[in-house]
């Protein structure tokens, strides 16, 4: 699991992450993805269209960042999940609670809505 | 080339190496039996919750303790057998848990029984002779996949 | 974005799924720590042979018994470390396989046990307390391989 | 891994392997590269490109087919192996049993010396 984090125009944060959320990959990023979303207010775009799987533990991982930057006052999406991603994301619930949008445009719009 | 009838078996000590070392199986097994990405994506996710949950909940003590996968190829099914010998739990009893409203109220977990039971196409419990035994049923996809 | 020391285990039973397991299980790992194709190369084989020969010759009953596989990463090193509680054998102590002249001759065996010592970068074995532990080591690669 | 063969001009028939050679990888292949190599007399190069790893219970099956085209009045060789792989067979001892060729020419002419 990789992670890099760029920022954009518009104010926008944009995060790759590049690998398995599964129990490897979530202990690898926890602490970066962490600092990354939750140390101060920001619009975050997290791009999942490398991460190639996902179990609960990854899903925690990434509800924990968007609360983490909610209570911040800013705003996390996510963006580009692969079909089967896609699939447990909806699954859990995670699209009730978070945006999930299809590319980095759309989550850009949901970000300065 | 594979016969059309397989099985093959891990047996794996409940540690956290446990989660991986069965994904990582599965994953090679179902490309060399080219069971296609999607196949293989929920038997990784399947096993890998199952597992965890052994690991996490099935033993009080912290002697080490056997978990039995097999994963058996027949022409029309593909099906993965996870057996424990800890404490009684059956997934299938488990309520659906409640869509959380918000973020705040989130990830307060059942999270992972949930996925299996979606993902698997089939699933049964059998509890026998001390031994909790999850059976997970997919059809057996007809062309090699993606 | 992994910390410079790690250490993952895996516990499993002699059976035949542990070959694959094994091999599968540090292919993964490797490619999270970014070890580089050709280190992983090099593990994959080496605990293969070992899982392979712990599976085939170290016991001699039909009970389970435990392979315990280590994985250490420290900056500068990458050790694995496989242990087992089978009879005792070390494999430093095994003559060199003569090179078979002819393709008749050939395949009689010693092949696994030469390719571990050929493949490593160092290895070390220990009997102690009934069980065998053979250290294989690796300088780290200093940047991630392709 | 998978296996095909196919003749191609001048007697020769091209085996082509793809996958692992490990344990998984051996007991599929052995059946029917035991059946390619070694039941008619024959000129075989065996294509080692998209072999992605050899352990020794792999190097048994490319042992075993040559020898059982040896058996036969024929002969194989293999080409185009990965320098991983190739570092395993000349370790095995491989090269000294087998003509280990660099591409699918230099084989055509082992065969046909
Ligand atoms: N193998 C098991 N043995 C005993 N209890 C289990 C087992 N698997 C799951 N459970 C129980 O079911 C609950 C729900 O599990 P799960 O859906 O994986 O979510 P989570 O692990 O996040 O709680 C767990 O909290 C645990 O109490
Ligand atoms: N873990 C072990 N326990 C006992 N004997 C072993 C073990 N590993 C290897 N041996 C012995 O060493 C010999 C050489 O092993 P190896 O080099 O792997 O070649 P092969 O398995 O083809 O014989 C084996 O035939 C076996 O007698």
């Amino acid at each position: 699991m990789k992670m890099d984090s760029q920022p954009l125009d518009g104010g926008i944060t944009l995060i790759r992450l590049d690998g398995r959320l599964d129990i490897e990959g979530a202990q690898t990023v926890d602490q970066p993805f962490t600092y990354a979303t939750s140390t101060h207010p920001a619009r975050i775009a997290v791009d999942l269209s490398d991460v190639s799987f996902v179990a609960s533990i990854g899903i925690r991982t990434l509800l924990s960042g968007a609360r983490g930057q909610a209570s911040r006052g800013g705003k996390l999406v996510l963006f580009g999940a692969q079909p089967m991603v896609r699939r447990v994301l909806h699954t859990a619930g995670v699209d009730q609670l978070l945006v999930l949008c299809d590319d980095l445009d759309a989550a850009r719009k949901a970000l300065t809505d | 080339m594979h016969s059309a009838h397989a099985r093959r078996s891990l047996r794996l000590i409940n540690d956290s190496g446990a989660i991986s070392a069965a994904s990582a199986w599965l994953r090679t097994l179902g490309e060399s039996f080219e069971l296609g990405s999607e196949l293989v994506f929920r038997l990784d996710l399947c096993a890998s919750e199952l597992v965890a949950n052994i690991v996490s909940y099935a033993f009080e003590d912290e002697a080490p303790h056997t978990i039995a996968l097999d994963l058996i190829l027949e022409p029309q099914s593909v099906k993965l057998v996870v057996a424990d010998d800890g404490r009684e739990f059956d997934p299938l009893a488990l309520p659906e848990p409640v869509a959380p409203a918000t973020l705040e109220e989130a990830a307060v977990g059942g999270l992972g029984v949930h996925l299996v039971r979606q993902f698997a196409d089939q699933v049964s419990y059998e509890r026998a002779s001390g031994r909790n035994q999850v059976t997970l049923a997919w059809p057996r996809p007809s062309r090699p996949g993606v």
